[in-house]
């Protein structure tokens, strides 16, 4: 019961945690470029914004699609933090994406259209890292449950660095940033415009915003888990893995997709399966 | 403070073509076709610079409602300044490799630079 | 809660500029005058934008694209015409291409004179358009929408 | 009761066909058609119903003179064969007929007799959830098959109508079918095994053209070559004395079992299309698509599967079945990799049906317990979400004319209801929380306890991107919506309709129903064969209907947004320029262009070409090692 | 080739603080020099209308028989032409700039004093125009 | 089989600074064909010069456009002094070249941003603008405006730069050379810079001189091609080489203009050493008659203005060819199999300067 509970605070908590996390990432991106850089609650006030705007569409229907998507984000969030199956969080998550590339495709403008090509792009490229990261704490851990996962005692990121590893590169992308910010990326100066959110105004992009701080949430859950032995750890870990990819954010060109889909596979190959392979020759011995 | 020689060698139209294939056997490179409406007529100037920055010109008269002779099959690059002198004169210049047809710059006043500007008929489309 | 004027999302348009007032727009988002401070993106897509910046005059072929912009924006938008050719056609007001003002095309709420117009006009402006976008905000509330 | 429902289910489909043979085209022959297939499919209902809770029954029926009949057929179905083949010029294919057909008649005089046989048919649950396949699948394929093959041909008047020969053929693989699941005495196996690979022979050739033909001697080579493999089985079992009966020489193990498994296997790697065999069904796709969709993906694919699961138990944890597997897992990652570059509706859903089997032989190879338990809903989740694709892409192909995924676009407004229904088979085919995913997951986990299970693991993880991309974006051309269309379902006729909403209501019912399925009938044919079994674990259960009902609540949120009368409707944006209604818009040189999108196809990275040329090298060298592995081993001995 | 190369550059924004210059919380940085708005003083105007005939906007209007100088300050580019011209040395720039405004046009109008009887025939031709 | 996506690109698209439409034919995200169309910053300004007297006209042609635009000034100058025949003073020469250097500094500046920008490299694109806010400072400083300086005028220019204010800006510049030098280093050497501009849009040497490329397109080819070494202003009193890449590629041309940063930088170092005293302008008397072409060299390229007049203070004819519409056609051709992706960058590579393109 009490992980119900959980869950059911990802989906109140996740949203301000997220809000607040995204705020910082501008403010300290604004730093690095020489810039003061908006506010701290700057990206609550986009959001509210949003909502302040009139509710107009492009094809009726994209709401509902966009509604899937954030009801799904959150719920695959709330399953984690509820310390459900991984597999099941990936799963959910993956859905949730789809109700947004089908949100894009709904509209049929140009724009969006490439922006959900390229979205189904990256999570092509993303979808087996973070598959493999599952396997890989299943594999360490002995369950699939997040619950378990996070009570296993040792210190996973030592079992598993090099998944860890293509996890980071994968996080990249994930989190929209360059060099893998192919999709959209948090401004507009991108030859698809705004991608799959080119279309939507409003509301309707306010909701997309708060999914992103909902996936936001989630990815700082998994990333947690590597180091969910020691709490104190675990905080300074997460910072700095998040402060790690808004520094390479600030150093990079955006790569093109081709790239992008094939080092991510590339590395998830080659990390994944250097780290995993103990753990098989280990079993087999 | 140096001041450059730019002769200005006046040319038949029919010969144009030849003598731009042979500026561009010389080495030349094609750095502008200028066209001028002086007293009833239209000069056509083809400038052009070799690779010491030596600067020729030649210069092609035309009378009101001629054509001159694309020199795109020559240097394929002369189609911007084609379609500019035909939309800004409305000079018809023949065999263009990339035509716009009269669309390289949509005027308000067609063919603005024209001995006889003519005005575009009122458009009515957009305006609501 | 109008939260509005914290985020106000700019859309800018180069019309038949000479530049000086685009690369003016576009410095005012780099770190000397960094406007992300207020909260202001340049989001480059009307469906996200709050306020249209126009620099540069109309042109024949402009005309067309300027309304279908505005026309793209959700409410409560503002425009604002930056550098004398927005405001007037400026310079080049007399030249056979040129229409005039951006209010040729649409309607204009803040002018803002200069040529070119300076990063801190820029953020002057865009203070004035806030007042107008939470006015207009206000009286969209009222219609009931 | 058992026996007769099984020899219902075999003969009453025969009893049809020959209705269909020597009735005229005539309201009384769409009639019996329809009777025939709801009588089957109830059959099938009805067998579950009484027997599935009985676990595995052996049912007596003696081999004489049913073997003498079965005998006479194949020495028929060979000198046909031989005939097309010298007609048709195909001398692989003579030669091919000529070799099995001499193994199978040295074993029968030479070594049948001797084999003593008692129960040569059999029930279990795995037959049950197979027999519901066929038989109600199957069933309402064929009943859709009346009035698509009429259109078909008002749309192709050069086609010779053989329309007769077309369900007699379609309701003599059904018999087969059921023979092939019910079978327990592998003679009959292998008989009814050869029925289907003809009846795939002539429904692929059915047009006569000459790439018709030629994909119809490309499928029989390859299935004879399984054949081969089969009849060699057989031979095996004969030298050796090992049981000819399934269920004895399964449960002799390895030590008794192997080589013939392997070989079965074999048969079962080219009659599933695995790769190195997959251009053979890729061909198929020049049939009718009722064919496609009863014999090259929900059924007649599956008989092959079915043998490789049959025979998992023996399999595991050998080399040869490391194989299988790795066969399979290559062949589902490489198939749902080419399956990007597919445009063609019909050749994108072969690819992909390969690639399920792949998932489900690499199961089978591998056949643990969790393994198998994977397998089997794999099996019937696909067979269900994919039926429902293959008839609904037929649907729209007559009437928009193009099996293009390209020009599908808008078909949410121009046949909403069809529409509706590809999304609920592709969404069925790749998304959580329907079968075919679940699925994935169970067999994900069945893959990572495995020995060398990484390599399994990997290819999931990588196929499953993969798989992603091509579903979601044919999903997208669906919706996409370029032009303001009319609808114009009310063209398709009602009978095809009916069959694809019974389609669609069978997907989510699956999809609803499915922890039941497993509790009842994959879980007690598991725990028989293994003496343990996976469960899925209650809460996650609960999850995934809880998921499937808020997808299903979703569309209630469209009461709330409205049809958004109310709002002000912006146009797309077209970087400024302005469009027509129907998406023209002013390009350069004042040429008026016509916006256009499509899905993108990733040739350069996923080509068929190279891919296909991967594949078939790794799986060649696969194939032969596997082979290898029980050839030598056997000499040496 | 290098990774990362403008690392450097970054933990100096880093460690050394944003550049940005906090207008309008601080004042606009100006020159002497800066061309900010035209200020005209119509005290000793001469009504010789060189800074309308040579203004390459023709943003001012002079009128002679009404006594009245005009600017649309829409039209002005504040290049100083005028200002350079002027021989009366009435107008000048200004380093503030110019608000916005809501609506236009934006004139300033003036009518010009009586000169004082002395000066009365200082009006003039305008040479070289 | 796959399938062709049409989609307009333009006029109004984020990533052009401005506006220009291409019509993008594309297979995926290959790009099949691209044609591009202006016209949308048209305006006819060279008409105006049957309206405005000629020495006003300097204020007009400095809003051809606003990033060179004291060269256009300038050049225009040049034009009607050389139909005059109009000697201008060795300091006003001086001068020219230190603003025309200023100019292209920030406009170099200003596009290296833009280029940063077109790949998603955001704080590149930051700390190019940053820096060149520190040219502008020195702009305004020193002609009263950022952007469009108004110091140009018929027989010489409107201000003068005290000689402790030159050595100033020649002090500052070094001081500045550091930061210029890691910014640089990022635009040559940074990979996943390389990895967008390496062997994108490559031309060849022949290639580039026949479809008339100039300015750093041209110099990337291998040309060393530079307007001012035909000695207008005080070029030919100072010393300078161009600078030239071979690869012909993207990359290449970010190079070259990376280099001009610091040729931009000696120049006006050597200038501050050399100036000489004296008057900043002659008097202007009489109206023009006849015709010249005025070359420069543009932080883009060769521009031309060419003035043709018959006496009157309005002149007949006034031309201006800048070095974007020479590029169009070079680019056209370095579009040719490139991918969506690369479309901003390549259409930048030449740094397309449409205000003065479309005048
Ligand atoms: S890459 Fe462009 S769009 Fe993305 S964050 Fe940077 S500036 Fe914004
Ligand atoms: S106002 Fe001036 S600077 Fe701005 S665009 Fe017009 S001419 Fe250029
Ligand atoms: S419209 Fe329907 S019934 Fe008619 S021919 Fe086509 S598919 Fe057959
Ligand atoms: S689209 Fe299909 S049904 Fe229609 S004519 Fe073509 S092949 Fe026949
Ligand atoms: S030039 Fe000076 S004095 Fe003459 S009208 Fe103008 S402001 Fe008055
Ligand atoms: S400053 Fe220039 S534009 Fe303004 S009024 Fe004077 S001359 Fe005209
Ligand atoms: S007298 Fe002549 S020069 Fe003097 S102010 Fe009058 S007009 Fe000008
Ligand atoms: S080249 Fe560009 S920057 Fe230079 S003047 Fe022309 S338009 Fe302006």
């Amino acid at each position: 019961m009490i992980a119900w509970l959980y869950g059911i605070a990802f989906v109140i908590l996740a949203p301000l945690l997220g809000g607040l996390v995204a705020g910082i990432d501008r403010r300290v991106t604004a730093r690095m470029q020489g810039r003061v850089g908006p506010p701290i609650l700057q990206s609550f006030y986009d959001v509210g914004k949003l909502f302040e705007k009139e509710r107009a569409y492009v094809r009726a229907s994209q709401n509902f699609y966009i509604l899937g998507y954030l009801i799904f984000i959150a719920f695959s969030g709330a399953l984690f933090f509820a310390g459900g199956d991984l597999l099941l969080v990936i799963f959910a998550l993956t859905l949730s994406h789809i109700f947004l590339v089908i949100g894009a495709y709904s509209v049929t403008s140009p724009y969006a259209l490439i922006g959900a090509e390229r979205e189904l792009i990256q999570l092509m490229a993303v979808e087996p890292m973070i598959i493999l990261v599952s396997v890989g704490f299943y594999l360490a851990s002995g369950s699939f449950y997040v619950s378990e996962i996070a009570a296993y005692g040792g210190p996973l990121i030592l079992l598993l660095p090099g998944v860890f590893i293509g996890f980071f590169y994968a996080l990249t992308m994930k989190l929209r940033k360059s060099p893998f910010d192919i999709a959209t990326c948090h401004h507009a100066h991108q030859e698809i415009v705004k991608g799959v959110t080119t279309e939507f105004s409003g509301s309707t992009l306010g909701m997309v915003e708060i999914a992103h701080w909902y996936e936001a949430v989630l990815l700082i859950g998994i990333t947690w888990l590597f180091f969910a032995w020691n709490p104190l750890v675990a905080v300074v870990a997460v910072a700095l893995v998040y402060l790690a990819e808004i520094f390479i954010d600030n150093t990079t060109a955006r790569a093109k997709w081709g790239f992008a889909l094939g080092s991510i596979w590339l590395v998830t190959l080659v990390s994944t399966v250097a780290n995993l392979a103990v753990f098989y020759i280990g079993g087999m011995a | 403070m140096r001041r450059e020689e730019q002769p200005i060698e006046v040319i038949e139209i029919g010969s144009l073509v030849d003598r731009a294939a042979q500026k561009k056997v010389e080495g030349n490179r094609l750095v502008a076709i200028s066209c001028a409406a002086v007293e009833g007529k239209y000069e056509v100037t083809y400038s052009f610079e070799e690779r010491d920055h030596r600067f020729t010109n030649l210069r092609v008269v035309v009378e009101p409602g001629g054509t001159v002779p694309s020199v795109t099959p020559v240097y394929w690059g002369a189609f911007v300044y084609e379609n500019e002198i035909h939309d800004l004169f409305g000079l018809d210049v023949t065999g263009i490799n990339v035509d716009y047809g009269g669309h390289f710059f949509d005027t308000k006043v067609k063919h603005p630079f024209a001995l006889t500007p003519a005005t575009r008929p009122p458009e009515k489309t957009e305006e609501t | 809660m109008a939260y509005m004027k914290r985020s106000p999302w700019i859309i800018h348009y180069d019309g038949s500029s000479c530049n000086g007032c685009d690369i003016e727009v576009l410095a005012c988002l780099t770190p000397l005058y960094d406007v992300e401070r207020f909260g202001i993106i340049n989001t480059g897509n009307p469906k996200h934008a709050d306020i249209f910046v126009v620099t540069g005059s109309v042109n024949e072929q402009g005309r067309q694209v300027i309304r279908n912009i505005y026309d793209q924006m959700p409410e409560p938008k503002v425009v604002a015409a930056f550098g004398i050719c927005a405001c007037s056609g400026g310079i080049f007001r007399e030249c056979y291409n040129v229409d005039g003002g951006i209010d040729q095309v649409i309607p204009v709420d803040v002018y803002i004179p200069g040529c070119p117009v300076r990063p801190e006009q820029i953020i002057d402006g865009i203070v004035r358009a806030l007042g107008v976008l939470e006015e207009k905000l206000a009286k969209m509330k009222e219609d009931g929408r | 009761m058992s026996l007769e429902l099984l020899l219902f289910l075999i003969l009453f489909p025969l009893l049809t066909a020959v209705l269909c043979l020597v009735l005229p085209d005539h309201p009384i022959r769409r009639w019996v058609i329809r009777v025939s297939g709801v009588l089957i499919g109830a059959g099938a209902v009805y067998l579950l119903v009484t027997s599935y809770d009985s676990g595995m029954r052996l049912i007596d029926v003696p081999h004489e003179p049913v073997g003498m009949i079965m005998q006479v057929i194949v020495l028929a179905i060979a000198l046909l064969v031989l005939y097309l083949g010298v007609r048709y010029r195909k001398p692989l294919a003579v030669g091919l007929i000529l070799v099995q057909t001499a193994l199978v008649q040295y074993f029968e005089f030479q070594y049948a007799p001797g084999l003593a046989m008692e129960a040569n048919l059999f029930v279990d649950e795995f037959s049950i959830i197979m027999a519901l396949i066929i038989g109600v699948i199957g069933s309402l394929i064929c009943i859709y098959a009346i009035s698509y093959m009429r259109c078909y041909h008002e749309h192709h008047p050069e086609i010779e109508d053989r329309r007769r020969s077309f369900f007699f053929i379609m309701f003599v693989f059904l018999s087969a079918m059921f023979g092939i699941v019910f079978s327990n005495n592998l003679l009959w196996f292998f008989f009814f095994w050869e029925v289907t690979t003809l009846a795939s022979f002539l429904l692929i050739g059915y047009t006569r053209t000459e790439e018709a033909t030629n994909n119809a001697f490309l499928a029989l080579h390859m299935n004879l070559l399984g054949g081969i493999g089969f009849a060699l089985a057989l031979l095996y079992i004969g030298v050796t004395g090992a049981p000819l009966g399934l269920d004895r020489l399964v449960e002799g193990g390895a030590a008794v079992a192997l080589v013939p498994a392997v070989l079965i296997a074999f048969a079962g790697l080219t009659k599933s299309a695995q790769l190195p065999f997959s251009s053979w069904l890729l061909g198929a796709m020049v049939a009718p698509t009722p064919v496609s969709a009863l014999l090259h993906s929900s059924t007649m694919v599956k008989a092959g599967v079915y043998a490789i699961i049959k025979f998992a138990p023996v399999l595991s944890g050998t080399v040869p079945g490391l194989m299988v597997a790795l066969v399979g897992g290559t062949t589902f990652f490489l198939a749902s990799a080419m399956a990007i570059t597919q445009s063609n509706a019909k050749r994108m859903l072969a690819y992909s049906t390969i690639a399920n089997l792949g998932l489900v032989v690499a199961c089978g190879g591998i056949g643990t317990y969790e393994a198998v338990w994977a397998a089997i809903l794999l099996i019937v989740f696909h067979a269900v979400a994919k039926s429902l694709l293959f008839l609904s892409v037929g649907t729209v192909e007559h009437q928009i004319h193009s099996r293009d995924i390209e020009d599908m676009d808008g078909l949410i407004v121009k046949m909403p209801r069809v529409a509706a229904m590809i999304l609920i088979g592709i969404t069925g085919m790749f998304l959580a929380p329907f079968g075919m995913l679940i699925s994935k997951w169970a067999s994900l986990r069945a893959f990572i306890d495995a020995p060398g299970g990484l390599v399994f693991v990997l290819l999931i993880a990588f196929g499953s991107g993969v798989t992603l991309f091509f579903w979601a974006k044919w999903l997208g051309r669906l919706i996409t919506r370029p032009l303001d269309e009319e609808n114009i379902e009310g063209r398709v006729k009602t009978e095809e309709i009916s069959v694809l909403f019974a389609l669609s209501a069978l997907v989510i019912g699956v999809c609803l129903l499915f922890p039941r399925i497993a509790h009842s009938l994959v879980e007690p044919y598991v725990l028989s064969i293994y003496g343990m079994v996976t469960q899925l674990g209650q809460d996650n259960e609960i999850i995934m209907i809880l998921m499937l009902a808020m997808i299903l609540v979703l569309p209630l949120t469209m009461l709330y947004f409205g049809n958004g009368r109310d709002r002000r409707k912006l146009d797309v944006y077209m970087s400024g320029r302005a469009t027509t209604p129907d998406m023209h818009f002013k390009g350069s040189a004042g040429i008026d262009r016509q916006l256009s999108l499509h899905n993108y196809y990733l040739e350069g990275y996923f080509g068929e070409g190279k891919l296909m040329r991967i594949g078939v090298a790794v799986s060649v060298l696969l194939v032969l090692t596997m082979l290898e592995l029980i050839v030598v081993p056997g000499v040496l001995a | 080739m290098g990774l990362i190369t403008i690392a450097k550059t970054i933990s100096r924004n880093v460690f050394g603080g944003p550049a940005t210059r906090r207008y309008p919380a601080e004042p606009a940085k100006r020159y002497d020099l800066t061309r900010g708005r035209l200020v005209f003083e119509p005290e000793n105007c001469r009504l010789c209308r060189i800074c309308m005939l040579r203004c390459p906007t023709q943003a001012i209007v002079v009128e002679r028989k009404e006594r009245t100088w005009e600017i649309d300050h829409f039209r002005c580019i504040t290049c100083g032409n005028c200002v350079d011209l002027c021989p009366a040395n009435v107008l000048h720039l200004e380093p503030v700039y110019r608000e916005p405004e809501a609506d236009r046009p934006a004139k300033e109008f003036h009518r010009i004093p009586e000169p004082p009887p002395e000066n009365a025939d200082a009006g003039c031709e305008t040479p070289g125009v | 089989m796959s399938k062709q996506i049409v989609i307009p690109f333009g006029p109004q698209h984020p990533v052009l600074p401005e506006p220009i439409h291409l019509d993008l034919v594309m297979e995926d995200e290959r790009v099949v064909e691209a044609l591009p169309s202006i016209g949308y910053v048209h305006r006819g300004l060279e008409k105006l010069v049957e309206k405005r007297d000629f020495r006003d006209f300097v204020y007009i042609a400095e809003r051809i456009c606003g990033i060179c635009s004291f060269i256009h000034g300038m050049t225009y100058c040049h034009a009607v002094e050389g139909v005059m025949d109009l000697p201008v003073p060795p300091r006003a020469n001086y001068l020219r070249t230190v603003w025309s250097e200023l100019s292209r500094l920030h406009s170099h500046l200003l596009w290296l941003g833009l280029m940063a920008d077109a790949m998603g490299f955001e704080s590149l694109f930051m700390q190019s603008w940053r820096l060149r806010e520190h040219v502008l400072d020195d702009m305004e400083e020193t002609t009263g405006n950022r952007v469009i300086q108004g110091s140009c005028k018929v027989g010489g220019v409107r201000r003068d730069i005290s000689d402790a204010k030159l050595r100033e800006i020649a002090d500052g510049l070094e001081e500045l050379r550091p930061q210029l030098e890691d910014l640089r280093d990022v635009f040559v050497r940074d990979s996943s810079v390389r990895h967008r501009l390496g062997g994108l849009g490559t031309l060849t040497e022949q290639q580039a001189w026949e479809l008339g490329a100039v300015g750093p397109v041209l110099r990337a080819c291998g040309v060393a091609n530079d307007i001012r070494q035909t000695g207008y202003a005080a070029y030919d009193e100072l010393d300078f080489t161009p600078a030239v890449e071979t690869a012909g590629d993207c990359w290449a041309r970010t190079a070259v203009r990376a280099e001009e940063l610091f040729t931009s930088i000696d120049l006006i170092q050597q200038a501050a050493e050399k100036i000489p005293e004296g008057p900043i302008e002659v008097k202007v008397t009489g109206n023009p008659k006849g015709e010249f072409y005025a070359r420069s060299e543009q932080p883009r390229g060769e521009v031309i203005h060419y003035v043709k007049a018959n006496g009157t203070k309005n002149l007949v004819r006034f031309r201006v060819r800048t070095p974007t519409f020479s590029n169009i056609a070079p680019l056209v051709v370095s579009m040719k199999g490139i991918e969506l992706a690369d479309v901003p960058v390549v259409v930048l590579s030449i740094d397309p300067c449409i205000g003065c393109a479309e005048r």
